[in-house]
């Protein structure tokens, strides 16, 4: 069963292109029906091929390092064979991937199932769900590519479609500006993957997985420490790590639906992806690194969340918080409570996203959260789930949250550098995040009506529901995949320690581990308390709470943006300057230089006989000195 | 004659000679369209079409033919050669009428062929269309010349009388600033090739046999004959002359004037076929006849190469018209070439091939799309342009197809060249390669920018009237897109032909020089010192 | 009766006449008087056309008579008259050449005449007795002898551009050519004079026996004299400094003449240089080469730095040709001193050595070849486009570039066949223009001299720029975009054929023949001036 | 010592005579100091055994060649003194004194060495004359240039270019012939073609008076 | 022989001075006619120089050089004459300065 891997990507990139010809013939809703039938199938392909992994004879015992675990590897055709180098069109199934293109697709087909209803009556209504099909194709060649170059076509189509789709609504210029900025950012990062692929190929002569985690072990550190910090650039890149977050937030201008499969669930966490799957070329070096960047990048993001008006930018900023906690995980080592967060993290931001465009739909595209409040009345199925969303993410037990950050906060003590400062960090970022998704809930749903009297708050079609009401489900339960009660239940650590070379195995007792928890837990009911004190209760005043530095970001953002629009475009103008003054001025100025000689020279053709005389008398003495001279012996 | 007759022809043992057609056919058909009555100017480009289509179709059958496992199988680049055909031209000169394809110029040579009956089909030059389209074929021809030539003076007679038409083209029907551009591009490619002249005939006059001068490039490239410096210094003017025609920075400057001046058609075949010629002409009589000054020079090529990415998408990104933003791309992309030639592996080798290839198919694309585009609203400057997008979507995600495709987005074609060449230049010339790939970055910086300006926003009055494709124009970017596509998901066949041209090439070129070839997975080449420095380039 | 040889003592031995050699210039010769007699006689019975018909006639059989000389006796050397007169494969190459070109100028001249208010038949005779100047220099082996064929041919050129004297700028022209030839002249004598004084003879084999046989103190007198020589042919072939008189009398004699003057002038003048230099003073090459080349590099660059300046398209010609003298110098320079020792040291059999000897004189040939049809096509050209418009009111000069502009909407052929003829002065590949480069740039780098070859053709992208300028006129006429907006259908007037003069037609169909034939299939002509360029050497 | 007189002489009227038509107002003038050179080297022609040369330097040069002048000279009416200045040509007499001054010194150089050049040189002449050292040569009474040796040389060595030298006048003959002829053209043309005022201008009288169909076709 | 003697040299400078002086006369004066008397002056320097060398040497052949150019001589001022004429009958005043329309 496994050998109709192929099948996955196959169904959205045929729902594409039937789109593509047919698409606007198809219409409204018919097109959007038909993306979602191509998703639903491939997450039905992908249960079967998971069935199909799960049958495959599991090779504990053989391999060292559990290399040897269950996989296996279609190979559809040679894509690139020249030289040494041969990149094959292959699809990779492991656990790894089984897991990542589970929820992609299972997350997938619920946000097609809600776009249905979301995007009804856009004008691009087919479209939309073109890119979306397209997305989707690429998001599963990117987890199920079976070396790094078809992982960066999946790498750099999903980064394409992010494009098209933030700036869907093209004729706002933020939008277009927006997707802009998102995929030349996201090249930058992809600038770190390509040298990372080069360095691989020429260090270990492969470009395939396999064939990396049996090799890497000849790599020499300072080759394996590059690669692993090219490997983070990539990364930090696609998943809006410091520095190169600054995309994230305003990716927030595509449909919202968007923002929840692309820039919250699934793409954003191709970065966390591609480091777990690296995980034998990572080395300790780069593991600190990666966790310092998480750690920065969790905490900075949760501060710039707290003073956010815009209902999706507070979501995004939790996001870039979220991954940030993603990467800490990784940089500790703990790899599988990095994907065990991106799952859980996929199920409940998936939801506070459509929940947030259940709110924005509802109230006529209106985002600012101060123009919200008390819709939890109108909006009863949307409030529900998003309060089981807020909970989630919060760090409320048991909802899945809680466990996949607990684990994380876990691993962050037990780092073997820093650890506490990395596992303080968590708890600090623990907190502001219970604070600010109280914030945003109580803002929204909570208190009294804020909104225009023209708005018309009205529930969402069970289109869009229906995906809330399941996402709600899978939040809240998602946490049993990886119980740490009993060893046993960790379901998705042992199925996936045979990809990767280091399994983590945490050390603290069972003591410290509660008591790391119950600290988790405690912060993060303080973190609701200041929030319900703040914001149901209003006994703090709002200004104080939104400074302006952090409503702003640390003017980071801005300062790129006034460097890019400035100096950086006074740079590159300079060039161009150049290239046509000097360069061109070059070339121009020997074309003009022999004119004027020419025109220096005239006047010696004077029109005058006895000028000319002169020349031939003159140019007779020369000639007879010249030659008698070379008589003389 | 179709091409199935001649593959009939040529599979029933009669040794067709395709390679003499391929240049003889559009060389009659401008002569027939020359003779055509005056009466009938409507006729003109049906013909020409007609015969440059005979050309692209026996150039698929060329392509079809190709025998690639004899070409893995040759054991000299000079065995690699297949179709060839030899007629004694010039006995007292020991010039031949030696024509022959590889792996390396067979790609070309289709793209040439048909590229020229698409624009000639598809593009309307307006006025005069007799002397147009039989500049047209003769371009075919010469282009086609150039690129199956195996003898040093055919190969230079074929390389500069493409300029001919070429110039008339751009004089003759291109834009405001014809004559300045079109002067400026004849005088400066003449400039670069008449030291090339001098350095063709050193070659022959100094490397030839004892047996007598030759010009035929297998004798004088195998046989090796001339010493070092002389060697060196004739290399260096066919650098010269032929990183003017790529164009290479700093000698790219009449580019952009003659891209943006010249008819689309011309922009079309400028792009495609003819900065092509200088890249090919590395590779065959760079490499191929001065395999020790190549690797002598490398560094300093390669240097060019790079240079030539970064300058020209700097450049690119602050122009304001849109037609020379794709002009200096084009400066952005042969700079990969470049330096995927004198990286000297086989990956990069091949890479740049397929990225000659790419090249020809995106750009020649991009300059069709904006020709469209001035049809429509008569103006190229992008901040006369806006939301056209809006009124016309089809165009706009044709355009955004092949905008990736320039990109390098994988999956499209652009990717697989450059991919192939940083990878291959990668292990032998780490830190170039490493600057060249921040080229990926800045391509998407100024095509999207550009985009966003001309596509994106909101449209005013007159961008909402820009009408979307035609059926024709469709039909006539099909091709563009269907091989754009193709050769990013499959470019296996071009590789497999071009692959034992590449190894053979470098085959020479480790014989002949100190060069050695490096070793994808040796342990020799990771070390820490190079991990530790690699390190050092990330900013974290 | 006494036979005559009885009235001379019996020590005098007249010279044998090999009289087989000399018809060419007889041809010449009584065709000219014939013409004269029966104009002069009978004014009425020799209408315009039996003039040219007549001219034609002489041409195509001197070139005939010629061609079946070389293939009779090859180009083995057959000299005559005491040594004065010398035909082999250079003298009959060169001869043939202006019997062509002879042809050609009769073909232009046909319709100009009018134009210019000139006789045909005297036009014609003084046309066939330069011609026979032009012969007598190509084939001559003695001082004197080629002084007076170059006077002979000086003089009729000089009356030939006084005959369109009714213009203020032909008669400008004719002075200044005159009193500026007879000037020059006056320093060949000179030369000659200093020759003789070194070496007590005037006959160039003569010489060459002498300094091969003697040895010398030194040569400074004989250099000398060298020099002053090449100044008179210098003078002749325009290059630079002894220039300055070309542009101006180009621009101001009629066309066809100018044609005559840069093609068929010059190729006398270049072919006398050669054997000069190559059989009387060949042992000098070491000094006189570095001289050549030097002259070579001046009249490249002046002329193609100069030709860029002009607006008039007949002065732009003339500078050009300058610059094409230049190359032509290149080639004769192309003497490798070495070989000049070791030639003669064994001279017995080096075949091999004499081959690479003859590179430079060999391209020389091909190139005034090559150069001669093309300026005989391109003022061709000139006159055709002049003599089917009216004259310009608004003061610019009856060639300026302007003039040109659009001419290939008006007349497709017409500028297409310019449009050739000057891609093949810049070396456009497949004409005839290049090949001739080619050879000369072969020959200078088979001798070493690579710089030469290379300013060599840095000046030809120079001389480019003012071809291109106006092929672009042609093509891309200045104000008058060819917009889009322009319809096919839009044309105004149709171009006729009728009003193009046929004779002159035939003649640039000729010249365009010529040059890409040859520069096609250049095989043939390479083998003449190979052979050619081997029998001047003794 | 007769010789040393006869020369100083002869080649001091050749010098006055030369500088005088240099240096004359009046072509008439000029034309005379000229036949004072002419008859200045008669006589060194005389002094060097060249008396059939000296006899035709005198009837031809002196007498047809400056009769000729004089006659043209009348014949136009231009026998006014004219301006001696140089004009006012830039650097012209910069380079006419540099060829002047230079060229005199270094013919000067060259040829005031050649006596000593002859010693122990062999000519081709000499040679063939079976004469070794050219020094023994300048006895003048070791050869006969008297008419009919130089008959003779003239209708052997010569014969050629005695020949050739009736196609020389022959040309000259036409020539004239026609200037003479043509010479009245520019009387009749208009005025405007003086220089400088437009030399084109006539033109168009020319193309009407001769009539030509095609000039009328456009 | 005395002290003095009349050398082949003397003849030869006196030769090269009359060259000399033609030809600066040319350069200087404007007079057409002038002019063409001054290429006379340099042809007579020349034929002065055959004399000298053809008695040096002994050999007739000088001196017929020398009738041949007379005739070439003869020739040139004929035609040069007859342009001359021309010249000045369409404007009488004409100088060799004022023939220079065509120029640059």
């Amino acid at each position: 069963m496994v050998e109709l891997v192929w099948l996955i990507p196959a169904l959205p990139l045929a729902g594409f292109a039937i789109l593509l010809v047919a698409g606007p013939r198809l219409g409204e809703p018919r097109a959007g029906w038909l993306a979602t039938a191509a998703s639903a199938g491939s997450f039905l392909l992908t249960l079967i091929t998971f069935g199909g992994l799960l049958g495959l004879e599991s090779a504990e015992d053989g391999g060292a390092g559990g290399h040897g675990g269950r996989s296996f590897v279609s190979t559809l055709f040679e894509w690139m064979p020249i030289g040494g180098l041969e990149v094959d069109a292959a699809l990779l199934v492991d656990p790894l991937s089984m897991t990542m293109a589970l929820f992609v697709t299972g997350v997938g087909t619920l946000i097609h199932l809600y776009s249905v209803g979301y995007m009804g009556g856009d004008p691009k209504y087919s479209k939309f769900f073109l890119y979306l099909n397209l997305f989707l194709f690429s998001m599963l060649m990117l987890v199920l590519g079976e070396n790094m170059v078809v992982t960066f076509l999946g790498w750099e189509g999903v980064g394409t479609c992010s494009y098209l789709l933030i700036s869907f609504w093209h004729e706002r210029p933020t939008a277009a500006t927006a997707g802009k900025k998102a995929f030349v950012t996201n090249r930058i990062g992809d600038f770190g993957f390509m040298v990372a692929t080069f360095l691989l190929w020429t260090a270990l002569g492969t470009v395939s997985y396999t064939g990396i985690a049996a090799l890497s072990g000849g790599l020499a550190t300072g080759t394996a420490t590059a690669v692993s910090l090219l490997l983070l650039l990539a990364a930090a890149g696609k998943s809006a790590q410091l520095p190169l977050y600054v995309w994230l937030p305003d990716a927030m201008e595509g449909p919202t639906p968007v923002s929840a499969m692309v820039h919250a669930a699934t793409m954003v966490t191709a970065g966390v992806y591609l480091l777990v799957r690296l995980n034998p070329v990572l080395t300790d070096t780069a593991l600190l690194i990666i966790a310092i960047v998480g750690a920065a990048t969790a905490l900075f993001a949760a501060l710039a969340a707290v003073a956010q008006h815009d209902i999706k930018k507070v979501l995004a900023y939790s996001t870039i918080s979220q991954l940030g906690y993603m990467f800490l995980a990784i940089g500790s080592g703990a790899y599988v409570a990095a994907i065990f967060h991106v799952v859980t993290h996929a199920f409940f931001k998936g939801l506070l996203f459509l929940g947030s465009g259940s709110v924005i739909h509802g109230l006529g595209d209106e985002q600012d959260m101060r123009r919200m409040g008390g819709l939890r009345a109108v909006m009863p199925i949307t409030a529900v789930t998003f309060i089981v969303g807020w909970l989630a993410i919060a760090g409320v037990p048991p909802l899945s949250g809680f466990w996949s950050k607990d684990e994380i906060l876990l691993a962050a003590w037990e780092q073997s550098d820093i650890g506490p400062l990395l596992w303080a960090v968590g708890l600090v970022t623990a907190l502001l995040t219970a604070y600010y998704m109280s914030r945003q809930t109580f803002l929204v749903f909570f208190g009294g009506q804020r909104w225009d009297d023209g708005a018309h708050p009205h529930e969402s079609p069970p289109t869009m529901t229906l995906p809330l009401v399941l996402l709600a489900g899978a939040a809240a339960i998602g946490g049993i995949m990886n119980l740490p009660l009993v060893k046993d239940w960790l379901v998705l650590e042992h199925f996936l320690e045979p990809v990767l070379a280091h399994p983590h195995h945490f050390s603290s007792g069972t003591g410290t581990k509660l008591l790391l928890a119950l600290i988790a837990v405690v912060a993060a009911l303080g973190g609701i308390a200041v929030a319900i004190r703040a914001w149901l209760q209003a006994r703090i005043p709002a200004d104080r709470l939104e400074p302006a530095l952090l409503e702003n970001v640390f003017y980071l953002d801005s300062t790129i943006s006034n460097f890019v629009g400035g100096p950086g475009t006074k740079a590159f103008d300079a060039a161009a300057t150049a290239d046509r003054r000097f360069v061109d001025g070059a070339v121009n100025g020997v074309a003009k230089l022999v004119r004027m000689l020419g025109q220096a020279v005239r006047p010696l053709q004077s029109g005058y006989l006895r000028h000319y005389a002169s020349g031939v008398a003159v140019g007779a003495i020369a000639l007879v000195i010249w030659l008698a001279l070379r008589g003389v012996s | 004659m179709s091409a199935g007759a001649l593959l009939a022809a040529s599979g029933s043992g009669i040794d067709f000679p395709i390679l003499n057609a391929l240049i003889f056919v559009p060389a009659v058909g401008a002569l027939v369209v020359a003779l055509l009555p005056r009466s009938r100017p409507d006729l003109a480009r049906p013909m020409g079409a007609l015969f440059a289509g005979i050309g692209g179709a026996l150039a698929l059958a060329l392509a079809w033919q190709f025998d690639t496992a004899a070409a893995a199988d040759a054991e000299s680049v000079g065995e690699g050669f297949q179709f060839i055909s030899q007629q004694s031209w010039i006995p007292d000169l020991g010039i031949s009428w030696h024509v022959g394809v590889d792996g390396i110029s067979l790609w070309l040579v289709v793209l040439t062929s048909v590229i020229v009956p698409i624009v000639l089909a598809g593009v309307d030059p307006h006025h005069d269309p007799k002397p147009y389209t039989a500049w047209m074929l003769l371009l075919q021809a010469g282009s086609v010349g150039a690129f199956v030539a195996l003898d040093l003076f055919l190969f230079f007679v074929m390389f500069e009388v493409v300029l001919v038409p070429m110039y008339l083209l751009i004089a003759g029907w291109g834009y405001d600033g014809r004559r300045y551009a079109a002067t400026k591009f004849f005088i400066y490619t003449m400039a670069g090739s008449a030291l090339l002249l001098v350095a063709i005939i050193a070659t022959a006059v100094l490397g030839s046999p004892d047996s007598g001068i030759t010009f035929d490039l297998v004798t004088l490239a195998e046989g090796q004959g001339l010493a070092t410096n002389a060697a060196r210094l004739c290399f260096v003017a066919f650098a010269i002359a032929f990183l003017v025609k790529v164009p290479a920075v700093p000698l790219h400057t009449w580019l952009p004037d003659a891209h943006t001046e010249a008819p689309t058609a011309g922009s079309v075949v400028l792009a495609a076929v003819l900065l092509k010629l200088g890249t090919y002409g590395l590779l065959r009589f760079g490499l191929y006849l001065f395999p020790e000054a190549s690797d002598w020079a490398a560094p300093v090529l390669v240097t060019v190469g790079v240079v030539g990415v970064i300058w020209g998408a700097i450049t690119a990104a602050m122009q304001r018209d849109l037609k020379r933003l794709v002009a200096y791309s084009s400066v952005a992309h042969m700079g990969f070439i470049v330096l995927g030639i004198f990286a000297f592996t086989a990956e990069a080798i091949g890479g740049g091939v397929i990225q000659m290839v790419n090249h020809g198919i995106s750009t020649g694309a991009l300059f069709l799309l904006v020709g469209m585009l001035y049809e429509r609203r008569r103006t190229r400057q992008i901040d006369e342009l806006a939301g056209i997008q809006s009124a016309a979507p089809v165009y706009a995600g044709v355009f955004t197809l092949i905008m990736l495709s320039s990109i390098g987005v994988p999956g499209l074609n652009g990717f697989v060249g450059e991919f192939l060449i940083l990878i291959g230049s990668f292990e032998t010339r780490r830190w170039w390669t490493v600057v060249a790939a921040t080229g990926v970055i800045l391509a998407a910086l100024y095509l999207l920018w550009a985009y966003q300006r001309v596509f994106h926003g909101p449209p005013a009055a007159a961008d909402r009237q820009t009408a979307d494709l035609r059926k024709g124009e469709l039909l006539t970017l099909a091709p563009f897109v269907i091989a754009a596509v193709a050769l990013g998901v499959y470019p296996k066949p071009l590789l497999n032909a071009t692959e034992p041209a590449a190894d053979t090439l470098l085959e020479h070129l480790v014989e002949h020089s100190d060069f050695e070839l490096p070793d994808p997975g040796d342990p020799v080449i990771v070390d820490a010192g190079d991990g530790a420095d690699a390190h050092d380039g990330d900013d974290h | 009766m006494p036979s005559l040889d009885e009235l001379f003592d019996e020590t005098f031995a007249s010279p044998g006449v090999d009289w087989w050699v000399l018809v060419p210039q007889i041809i010449l010769v009584s065709a000219a008087l014939g013409l004269l007699l029966v104009a002069s006689l009978a004014p009425r019975a020799l209408p315009a056309w039996a003039s040219t018909i007549v001219t034609i006639a002489t041409g195509a059989a001197v070139a005939v008579t010629a061609a079946i000389q070389w293939t009779d006796w090859g180009s083995a050397p057959r000299s005559t008259l005491a040594g004065a007169f010398v035909s082999d494969g250079f003298s009959l190459l060169i001869t043939v050449l202006v019997g062509a070109g002879v042809v050609m100028t009769a073909l232009v001249a046909h319709s100009a005449l009018d134009r210019y208010a000139m006789a045909p038949p005297e036009f014609a005779a003084l046309l066939l007795a330069s011609a026979a100047g032009a012969v007598v220099m190509a084939g001559a082996n003695d001082l004197i002898v080629l002084f007076l064929g170059l006077e002979s041919l000086s003089i009729a050129l000089y009356v030939l551009i006084a005959l369109a004297g009714r213009r203020a700028s032909a008669r400008e022209s004719a002075m200044k050519y005159f009193v500026l030839g007879a000037f020059s002249s006056a320093f060949f004598l000179y030369g000659i004079a200093l020759v003789y004084g070194a070496t007590g003879g005037t006959n160039l084999s003569g010489i060459s026996e002498f300094l091969f046989g003697t040895i010398r103190d030194n040569d400074y007198l004989l250099l000398a004299g060298v020099a002053l020589l090449l100044v008179g042919l210098g003078f002749k072939i325009a290059a630079v400094p002894f220039h300055f008189w070309a542009p101006d009398v180009y621009e101001g004699a009629p066309s066809p003449v100018t044609g005559y003057l840069a093609s068929i002038a010059k190729a006398a003048g270049f072919a006398a240089l050669a054997r000069v230099l190559y059989v009387a003073v060949f042992q000098q090459g070491t000094a006189w080469s570095p001289v050549i080349v030097a002259l070579a590099f001046a009249s490249l660059a002046v002329g193609a730095v100069m030709a860029i300046c002009q607006s008039d398209v007949k002065r732009m010609l003339a500078f050009s040709s300058i610059s094409h003298a230049g190359f032509v110098l290149v080639g004769l320079a192309a003497v490798d001193p070495d070989i000049v020792d070791g030639l003669w040291a064994n001279f017995a059999g080096s075949v091999g050595a004499a081959a690479d000897l003859g590179d430079g004189v060999s391209s020389a040939v091909f190139y005034l070849v090559v150069y001669s049809f093309m300026a005989l096509g391109s003022f061709a050209v000139l006159s055709a486009v002049v003599g089917s418009s009216t004259d310009p009111d608004d003061g610019t000069s009856r060639h300026d570039v302007s003039r040109y502009s659009g001419l290939a909407r008006r007349r497709p052929v017409l500028a297409l066949a310019f449009a050739v003829l000057l891609l093949a002065q810049a070396g456009v590949p497949l004409t005839a223009g290049f090949v001739a480069k080619f050879e000369v740039i072969r020959a200078a780098v088979g001798e070493g001299i690579y710089v030469l070859a290379a300013v060599a053709m840095v000046t030809a992208v120079v001389s480019a720029f003012a071809y291109l300028r106006v092929v672009l006129a042609m093509y891309a006429p200045e104000g008058a975009a060819a917009s889009e907006d322009d319809a096919p259908t839009a044309r105004v007037s149709r171009p006729r054929w009728g009003d193009l003069p046929l004779t002159t037609v035939l003649a640039i169909a000729l010249a365009v023949a010529v040059t890409l034939v040859i520069g096609v299939l250049p095989q043939t002509l390479l083998e003449w001036s190979a052979d050619a360029a081997l029998s001047i050497f003794p | 010592m007769v010789e040393v007189v006869v020369f100083a002489v002869a080649a001091a009227a050749c010098l006055v005579g030369a500088i005088g038509v240099v240096l004359s107002r009046n072509p008439v003038h000029a034309a005379l100091m000229l036949v004072m050179t002419l008859f200045g080297i008669a006589v060194l022609f005389v002094a060097q055994q060249a008396h059939f040369i000296a006899a035709v330097q005198v009837i031809v040069y002196a007498g047809a060649i400056v009769v000729l002048f004089l006659f043209v000279i009348m014949l136009l009416g231009v026998d006014r003194a004219t301006e001696l200045s140089m004009g006012a040509l830039p650097a012209q007499r910069w380079t006419a004194a540099a060829f002047g001054l230079g060229g005199a010194a270094v013919l000067i150089w060259l040829v005031a060495a050649v006596d000593r050049l002859f010693k122990g040189a062999k000519s081709l002449a000499l040679e063939t004359a079976g004469v070794t050292d050219a020094g023994a040569g300048s006895d003048p009474t070791d050869y006969v240039a008297d008419v009919s040796a130089l008959a003779r040389s003239l209708f052997s060595d010569y014969v050629y270019a005695f020949e050739l030298t009736s196609l020389l006048l022959i040309v000259a003959v036409i020539g004239t012939v026609i200037l003479a002829r043509r010479s009245g053209y520019g009387a009749d043309g208009p005025r405007a073609d003086q220089p400088g005022a437009g030399q084109y201008s006539g033109n168009a009288s020319e193309a009407a008076s001769t009539g030509t169909s095609s000039e009328a076709g456009q | 022989m005395s002290g003095l003697e009349v050398v082949t040299s003397w003849y030869l400078v006196l030769g090269a001075l009359l060259f000399i002086i033609g030809g600066t006369g040319l350069l200087v004066r404007r007079n057409p006619l002038i002019m063409l008397m001054c290429v006379e002056l340099m042809l007579n320097g020349v034929n002065l120089s055959f004399i000298a060398f053809a008695d040096r040497f002994g050999d007739v052949h000088g001196q017929t050089v020398v009738l041949f150019v007379l005739v070439v001589a003869a020739a040139e001022v004929v035609v040069g004459l007859g342009l001359v004429v021309a010249v000045l009958r369409a404007s009488p005043r004409a100088t060799a300065d004022d023939l220079s329309a065509l120029r640059g």
